[in-house]
């Protein structure tokens, strides 16, 4: 309602149009004060922050607008020699992927034969996370083979993912799992 | 005044990957429009509105593109957008100068004005602005005049990945359109020609801001082959008004001066 | 490709492709699957390039190729083999290319026996174990035993298992007369690739075939290069690392390595699926390609090095390497004295690939299981038998945005609408927890050009949301704790002495990426000095270093990988843009585009080349090659590792430095590419009597069933799978967004109007597709993109299916993996799943079961099964999840 | 020749108004004819005249109430209903109608209060009954020129017609009504005449029209075709029913039913002309081979 109408007798169009002498009123004197005022909402942000998509292996590089720590718009970086500021129609909705209702934010954990799924605390469940991989580690320890060839490891705990993850998580993936004697790691490098 | 902006389409170059349509959606944040299987090629968005202001048309054509092959198959692809006209239909016909054309020559809806009267939607020769359900107000395709006035660029010719979304002057654009063409025709595209590109192409029009490269009957790709903007047509319709007007006033003197019914005696023997 | 050049990354990066005078595109939907990698290619193609693209869809890319060539899925082996044969026969190979820079001269043993000889098999196949022995595929001269070095166990990932034992050529002959010289060999052994035969395998047209070859040869040589594009098109067949090899050997015998405009690019589909095999989350690597220890063979720390430091070469500095991981890994435990904790490594005993991983679930070996940013039940061959899988584990760890169908395989999933199986009977202990974005986290992608990119912190994750780095890092610190009292025992030990003190940072104290990044780039033990690059590697413990192949990402302290010099101020190849590996090379063995004498091919073509005045290689890239190892420089007779590569030795991975055309040692399959058909095809292998690749994976099991090799009644159409631009892999990142559902909304397939009226499809309305594994139904698109191919006479329906959807997202539709069954390839277990038969009918699918793993499917047919093998090839032992394998006792099926 | 569309789907996108933009068209038609008789009636300084004259402002009065209250029942915005008056733009008929109706509904109403003063307010009032009859006029018309200014190819092919077709089925409704509801037989007599000559009006326009719409046979498809044609016939035999029958309540009704229906005969014709791409393609094909 407030904004409907920009009907004060003083900013009326019509007396604009007398005054310009406008007769028609198809540009300037029918101009609103929101439009006067219009300016693109990245102008407005505290930080841009260099990025690069996430989606498939070109590695199109982005820049991240971020106004109280809000995302507000997320489009290339034209500086890039990958991607000269062009994105695919994947890398445009890159906003919605990390801002969108979809995402969940609780830690859930669904007990053995139950039906629903229940929230957890995120540190009592890295604990319980933790004791499962020490009791399989423990329960199924490989030292050596019949004929007494080394094998120190677990086939009880396996791995899966990496390609859409970061070089250094699975730098700590293969290194704490290859620490660990679990040798089953894999990725969508084959799949 | 700055220099007309505007949008030149090659669509020798698009490869449909619709870049255009996510990142219009993006940097206006608009919803969706359904999720509808249309078994349309690709085209699962079918037509610009009011909340599609990009669209990418997708056309399997039982016709060979030369020089690429003999065989009678070909795949056009066509990201349609609002043409901001030299004479736009939505602008002139719009009541209560929501509609505007900015300094850069663009067509505007005024979110702040539009009081969804819909009269613009029947006015656009195109079929491109149109009235959204949640808000009641009409929206199209603003070439980004937001980001305009930051010197950036609209958001699809940014994102496009193969430039047949290229913006820029008009001027600018006319000329290297012009020269694209010529160069298609030595390359053995004698099909290509340029749609809308000025006034003398598209009188009804007065030229397009946003223009296109084709090689087929614009039908195909479902624009008018020769759209005009109906207010270059009504003048008929003023005169034939003018003469309805007259003819209810004379009907209406006839009928109260010659009326044999006499009211003097009656009013008489009262 | 790491076979044929020695590194299994891409040579060259998209924006090179501009220089390309011809591009082929065969096994890679560009255009869709890549739009901006593909900027480059209309580039080209505007600069008067010619675009060849082959597939067996018209697709987007083919819209805008200046031709396209249908063929049937499955027979690229046998086009590329075309081409070859096409080159070799009318003499259009780049001579002092070949003869200088490959193995074209070498001699190969009398032992070697071609497939022309052995009807599709290659010499040294052994009965008893199901495979190969290597031995006779070796150059003449050599120490075949000391060669032999490739193990039993099937590994790596698309052809980068690094050679073991690598070995020169001790007898060439320049000439290429020699009869047993690579490059004689070749010519008999695609003597049989005849233009005819490419109509007649591949259903592609004699005309256009021929037009092909010659537009590739006209634009390839002295003074103009032409480049190879593929993706998983070709990965993802029981031959996938043939497929590669054949666009090798061409670019070889072209001179297209090394050069502008040249090349193989490899098009990745993930962030960071380069990265993630550089440092890898792969069983059988470790960082930098280094290969995991395996039981039988790698007793000991002597014995590994010894197996794995060849005399010559690069690997020379294999110990460097290796030495410097275990001191990133176990810092001062890792002495001399206990080889360097080499014993804390697990070890391998054979393949332990996914679908071995899950065929052990299902069998119930694997108890917990962690899934980090993937959905294999969507994603993956056999997603019953994945499911099946997930269904007998303790315990499943997924990290994701949101509720995926793995997540929810417990509660949401074909067998349990249906009501086969009932949550209640599900013992599995599931976690979610969700996951950080890329703009919640600092860090490192690795994209397809092997370059690494940062991207920052932009926000703080919502909630529990954080990031895997953090997860890792926290699980570590609990497993520290848990096992702190248990440090008497040895197996603990590496726990006790895992390096894991990274510094934390922010309001959520987490580790810090950069720490991460700088171990992995090295640094020095006494002074902890960031290391400049992998050449400051030490074999005495004195350095530590994550990666060997991204040392030098963080040189001088600085992350090179976040830098961001604008396109504009630097030369095409932008050498000031984030980091490459290696050694910030963006054209890998670029020696070779300049002459043995160091001067550039040809003005047009220049790259590097040798400066006499300054006395080191110059020019636009940084040299893949000794920087100030002239031209005229030879080895010593006794020279070792890094000494032995020759002044003119372009590929200085390769012990011989040679581009390799024949594959003496390294590859499961052969030492060149042969035709095979897929594990499930709709002809008899037009070529030679063995139908498949014998050295294939299989898993022969009743929840993995195959059809009839070829003419299977009840599978009369080829199926193949792909994606689509407007969706990402399992939809995990596209079906949860309503702008890119919106683009494409539901499953469907593609037919063409022949096979439409055929079957009585109508477009817009149902069909169900079927294997022997499920039944699937998607909305039917008719259109003419789908063109049946004539083989031999007959007609060959195709059927394409995207494999986005499945049952949870905006958009929904069954899942296209739920068809297809685990097959592999024998040298990097890729799964293959580009081609299959199948049967199509229209309608929605019937209600009943309709999975493989809740019982019998269909009846198996009455008599024998053709053979997928010749007899001497057929029988190999089962493991005991039914992989075919090795000898081990018969398993629990 | 081939005769290409995009799957056949619409070029155009349809009208969004509702039942009550036709309606408006029947009332403003109803009000505007009315305010021009009463205006004509005035110049008869007669008592009888004097009743049909307030009978007729009443009629203007509430006409135009009820046309700008359907009008902002229309609206997306109808809160925002002030912003028709937010600028003068001459080129959208909308606009002016916007005026046209504030003007006849301000002084209609000031005929009606001021009409039986007397002196100078009388004389105002006087003035005021003149003028709302000449923006009775344009408001009984303008909405035809409203029709006409679109792009949808059936009401544009329409527009030589349009208005003088509504003019006449406003003059014809105002008989409709008067036959109807009206006691006084002279009151009725003189607005006969008005109406009658209405109705005759009325149904000649429609055939010509319906012709001229038809010179591209696609784009009079609407009125010999589908829903809209049927209305068009409907509309067309109510009106010339009118005539025939004597019952005086029957002859309104169907005279009211006739000109109602013609209003909704033409706003469907426009939707179905809209939908089809063809219409606009041929129409414009056909212009530009035929200048």
């Amino acid at each position: 309602m407030s904004q409907s109408n920009g009907f004060s007798p003083l900013r009326w169009p019509v007396l604009r149009q007398l005054q310009r002498g406008d007769a028609k009123g198809l540009d300037k004197s029918a101009v609103s004060p929101q439009t006067e005022s219009l300016a693109a909402r990245t102008k407005s942000a505290d930080k841009v922050v260099d990025s690069v998509c996430p989606y498939c292996g070109v590695g199109c590089a982005q820049l991240v607008y971020v106004k109280n720590d809000k995302i507000i718009d997320i489009e290339g970086d034209p500086a890039s020699p990958v991607s000269n500021g062009c994105l695919c129609p994947k890398g445009a909705a890159t906003f919605q992927l990390v801002t969108g209702a979809h995402r969940v934010s609780d830690v859930l954990y669904r007990r053995p034969h139950g039906t629903k799924w229940e929230k957890i605390p995120l540190a009592k469940a890295m604990d319980m996370v933790a004791a499962r991989v020490k009791k399989t580690r423990d329960e199924h320890w490989e030292e050596a083979d019949e004929k007494g060839n080394p094998l120190h490891r677990t086939l009880a705990i396996a791995h899966l993912g990496g390609a859409t993850l970061d070089n250094e998580e699975n730098y700590l993936i293969k290194k704490l799992f290859t620490g660990l004697g679990i040798v089953q790691v894999e990725n969508q490098a084959r799949i | 005044m700055a220099a007309t902006k505007g949008f030149f389409t090659d669509t020798t170059l698009c490869i449909g990957c619709k870049a255009c349509e996510v990142a219009c959606k993006q940097w206006n944040q608009l919803p969706d429009d359904g999720f509808l299987f249309t078994g349309m090629s690709y085209d699962n968005t079918v037509h610009l509105g009011s909340s599609t202001w990009r669209h990418v048309a997708f056309i399997e054509r039982p016709a060979p593109l030369h020089p690429q092959s003999e065989e009678a198959f070909s795949w056009l692809f066509s990201s349609d957008v609002c043409k901001h006209c030299a004479r736009a239909g939505c602008l002139e016909s719009c009541p209560t100068g929501a509609i505007i054309r900015n300094e850069f020559g663009a067509v505007y809806v005024q979110p702040d004005v539009c009081n969804g009267c819909g009269y613009c939607i029947v006015n656009c020769p195109f079929g491109v602005i149109n009235r959204s359900e949640d808000d009641g107000r009409a929206w199209k395709c603003t070439l980004c005049y937001d980001r305009l006035k930051e010197d950036l660029i609209p958001a699809c010719a940014k994102a496009c990945p193969t430039e047949s979304i290229q913006f820029g002057d008009l001027e600018t654009l006319r000329t290297n359109a012009q020269a694209r063409v010529e160069k298609l025709h030595t390359q053995g595209m004698p099909d290509a020609y340029l749609y809308g590109e000025d006034a003398a192409s598209q009188p009804g029009t007065e030229g397009l801001h946003a223009f296109f490269l084709l090689l087929d009957k614009p039908e195909v790709y479902n624009l008018p082959p020769d759209p005009v903007v109906p207010t270059k047509k009504v003048k008929a319709a003023w005169i034939s008004m003018a003469a309805g007007a007259a003819a209810i006033a004379a009907a209406a003197l006839t009928s109260v001066f010659f009326d044999r019914g006499n009211g003097h005696d009656r009013s008489h023997l009262l | 490709m790491g076979t044929s050049f020695g590194r299994g990354g891409a040579t060259t990066f998209p924006g090179d492709l501009v220089n390309s005078d011809v591009i082929i595109i065969q096994g890679s939907n560009m255009a869709e699957c890549h739009p901006v990698a593909f900027r480059w290619v209309m580039q080209a193609r505007e600069r008067g390039a010619t675009i060849i693209y082959v597939d067996p869809r018209f697709t987007r890319t083919s819209a805008v190729a200046n031709i396209h060539v249908p063929i049937r899925a499955g027979s690229d082996v046998a086009f590329l083999g075309g081409v070859i044969h096409y080159i070799l026969e009318n003499e259009r190979y780049f001579r002092d290319y070949v003869v200088q820079y490959t193995n074209a001269p070498a001699i190969i043993t009398s032992e070697f026996k071609d497939t022309e000889d052995l009807e599709g098999l290659f010499s040294g196949w052994e009965k008893k174990k199901g495979e190969y022995h290597k031995r006779t595929w070796m150059y003449e001269g050599v120490d075949p035993e000391a060669a032999a070095g490739a193990r039993e166990s099937k590994a790596g990932k698309k052809g980068e298992a690094i050679q073991r034992k690598p070995i020169q050529a001790e007898r060439i002959d320049p000439t290429l007369q020699h009869p047993r010289c690579v490059f004689q060999i070749l010519k008999r052994h695609y003597a049989r690739y005849t233009p005819e035969m490419v109509e007649e395998t591949c259903g592609v047209p004699k005309h256009l075939f021929l037009k092909v070859a010659e537009a590739l040869c006209r634009n390839s040589g002295r003074e103009r290069t032409g480049a190879f594009v593929y993706a998983v098109g070709w990965t993802q067949h029981s031959n996938g690392v043939q497929y590669i090899r054949s666009a090798a050997i061409i670019q070889l015998l072209l001179g297209n390595m090394g050069r502008p405009g040249g090349g193989i690019m490899a098009l990745r589909g993930h962030a960071s699926i380069q990265g993630s095999t550089d440092i890898p989350t792969l069983y059988n690597l470790l960082p930098g390609y280094l290969p995991m220890p395996h039981s039988k063979h790698d007793k000991d720390y002597q014995t590994y090095i010894k197996l794995n430091q060849p005399p010559s070469g690069w690997w020379g500095e294999f110990n460097k390497y290796f030495v410097s991981l275990m001191k990133a890994y176990f810092g001062q435990a890792a002495t001399k004295a206990n080889g360097w904790c080499f014993d804390y490594l697990p070890t391998l005993t054979g393949d332990h690939s996914h679908m071995n991983t899950v065929t052990e679930m299902a069998d119930g070996v694997v108890k917990g299981y962690f899934i980090m940013g993937e959905n294999p039940v969507v994603g993956s061959m056999n997603g019953p038998l994945q499911r099946k899988g997930l269904r007998q584990l303790e315990w499943l760890v997924v990290r994701d945005f949101q509720l995926t169908e793995t997540a929810d395989f417990w509660r949401e999933a074909p067998e349990i609408s249906r009501g086969e199986v009932k949550p209640q009977d599900i013992a599995t202990e599931v976690f979610f927890f969700p996951a950080a974005s890329h703009t919640e986290k600092n860090g490192s992608f690795t994209n397809t050009q092997r370059l690494l990119q940062w991207h920052h912190k932009a926000v703080e994750p919502r909630g529990d949301a954080r990031s895997e780095l953090d997860f890792m890092f926290k699980l570590g610190q609990r497993l520290k704790l848990l096992y702190r009292n248990e440090y008497n025992r040895k197996r603990n030990w590496p726990i006790r002495d895992l390096t894991w003190d990274y510094p934390v940072e922010g309001p959520l104290s987490e580790p810090s990426a950069e720490a991460v990044l700088r171990e992995i780039n090295g640094f020095t033990i006494r002074d902890g000095k960031t290391l400049g690059g992998y050449t400051e590697l030490e074999d005495d413990g004195s350095t530590a270093c994550g990666c060997w192949i991204y040392s030098g990402c963080y040189r001088g302290g600085i992350n090179q990988t976040a830098r961001r010099k604008p396109y504009w101020e630097q030369n095409h190849i932008a050498p000031e843009w984030a980091w490459a590996w290696p050694d910030n090379r963006r054209i890998l063995y670029n020696r070779a585009s300049a002459d043995p004498q160091g001067k550039p091919w040809s003005e047009r073509k220049r790259l590097i080349w040798w400066d006499e005045a300054q006395s080191k290689w110059v020019g636009g890239d940084t040299p893949d090659f000794i920087a100030t190892r002239p031209p005229s420089y030879r080895p010593s007779r006794e020279a070792r590792g890094k000494e032995t590569i020759s002044g003119d030795d372009p590929f200085i991975m390769q012990a011989d430095g040679k581009g390799w055309i024949y594959v003496p040692t390294g590859l499961q399959d052969g030492p060149l590419p042969t035709h095979y058909e897929a594990q499930e095809s709709v002809v008899k292998n037009p070529l030679y009597g063995q139908q498949c690749n014998p050295e294939r994976m299989e898993w022969m099991r009743k929840d993995n069933p195959y059809h009839q090799p070829y003419n299977d009644p009840r599978f009369p159409y080829v199926i193949t799978t792909y994606r689509l631009t407007e969706h990402h892999t399992a939809g995990g990142m596209s079906r949860w967004l309503s702008w890119l559902s919106e683009l494409q909304p539901e499953m469907f397939c593609e037919v063409s109007p022949e096979l439409a009226s055929e079957v009585g499809l109508k477009n817009g309305g149902w069909a169900t597709i079927r294997t022997m594994r499920a039944e699937i139904e998607a909305r039917v698109l008719v259109t003419r993109r789908m063109k049946p191919l004539k083989i031999k006479g007959r007609t060959v329906h195709q059927i394409g299916l995207p494999y986005h959807w499945a049952s949870k997202g905006l958009v929904r539709g069954d899942a296209a993996n739920e068809l297809i069954g685990f097959v592999g390839d024998p040298n990097v277990a890729i799964q293959e799943s580009k081609v299959l038969t199948g049967m199509i009918v229209a309608g929605r699918k019937s209600k009943e079961r309709r999975f493989i793993t809740s019982g019998p499917f269909y009846k198996s047919l009455p008599g024998r099964e053709k053979d997928r093998d010749l007899p001497a090839a057929r029988r190999k032992p089962t493991t005991g999840h039914g992989h075919k394998a090795e000898q081990t006792k018969e398993g629990n099926v | 020749m081939t005769d290409p569309t995009y799957y056949d789907r619409p070029l155009l996108q349809e009208s969004v108004w509702t039942w009550a933009i036709p309606a408006y068209y029947f009332v403003g038609g109803l009000a505007g004819s009315a305010l021009v008789l009463a205006a004509a009636a005035q110049l008869r300084k007669s008592r009888a005249h004097q009743r049909l004259v307030r009978r007729c402002r009443w009629i203007g009065v509430i006409g135009a109430g009820v046309s700008a209250g359907l009008l902002i029942y229309d609206l997306g915005r109808p809160a925002r209903f002030l912003n028709m008056l937010r600028v003068f733009r001459p080129t959208s008929p909308m606009n002016m109608g916007a005026w046209i109706l504030a003007g006849a509904g301000a002084t209609s109403t000031g005929a009606l209060l001021l009409g039986t003063r007397s002196g100078l307010l009388g004389r105002l009032g006087e003035a005021c009954g003149y003028t709302a009859g000449i923006f009775g006029a344009g408001l009984a018309t303008y909405t035809g020129v409203l029709v006409a200014n679109t792009a949808v190819p059936v009401w544009q092919e329409s527009r030589r017609l349009l208005p003088v077709l509504f003019a006449a089925s406003a003059m014809s409704s105002l008989g409709s009504v008067f036959e109807m509801c009206v006691e006084d037989a002279e009151e009725r007599g003189i607005v006969k005449t008005f109406g009658t000559v209405g109705i005759a009006a009325e149904l000649a326009a429609g055939i010509v029209m319906e012709k001229q719409a038809s010179s591209v046979a696609r784009v009079g498809r609407p009125f010999r075709h589908g829903f809209s044609g049927l209305l068009w016939r409907s509309a067309q035999i109510l009106t010339a029913a009118s005539l025939l029958v004597r019952n005086r309540r029957a002859v309104g009704a169907l005279g009211i039913a006739g000109s109602l229906l013609l209003r909704f005969a033409v706003e469907r014709a426009g939707t179905a002309s809209a939908r089809d791409p063809r219409a606009s393609f041929h129409l414009e094909r056909d212009r530009a081979t035929s200048p």
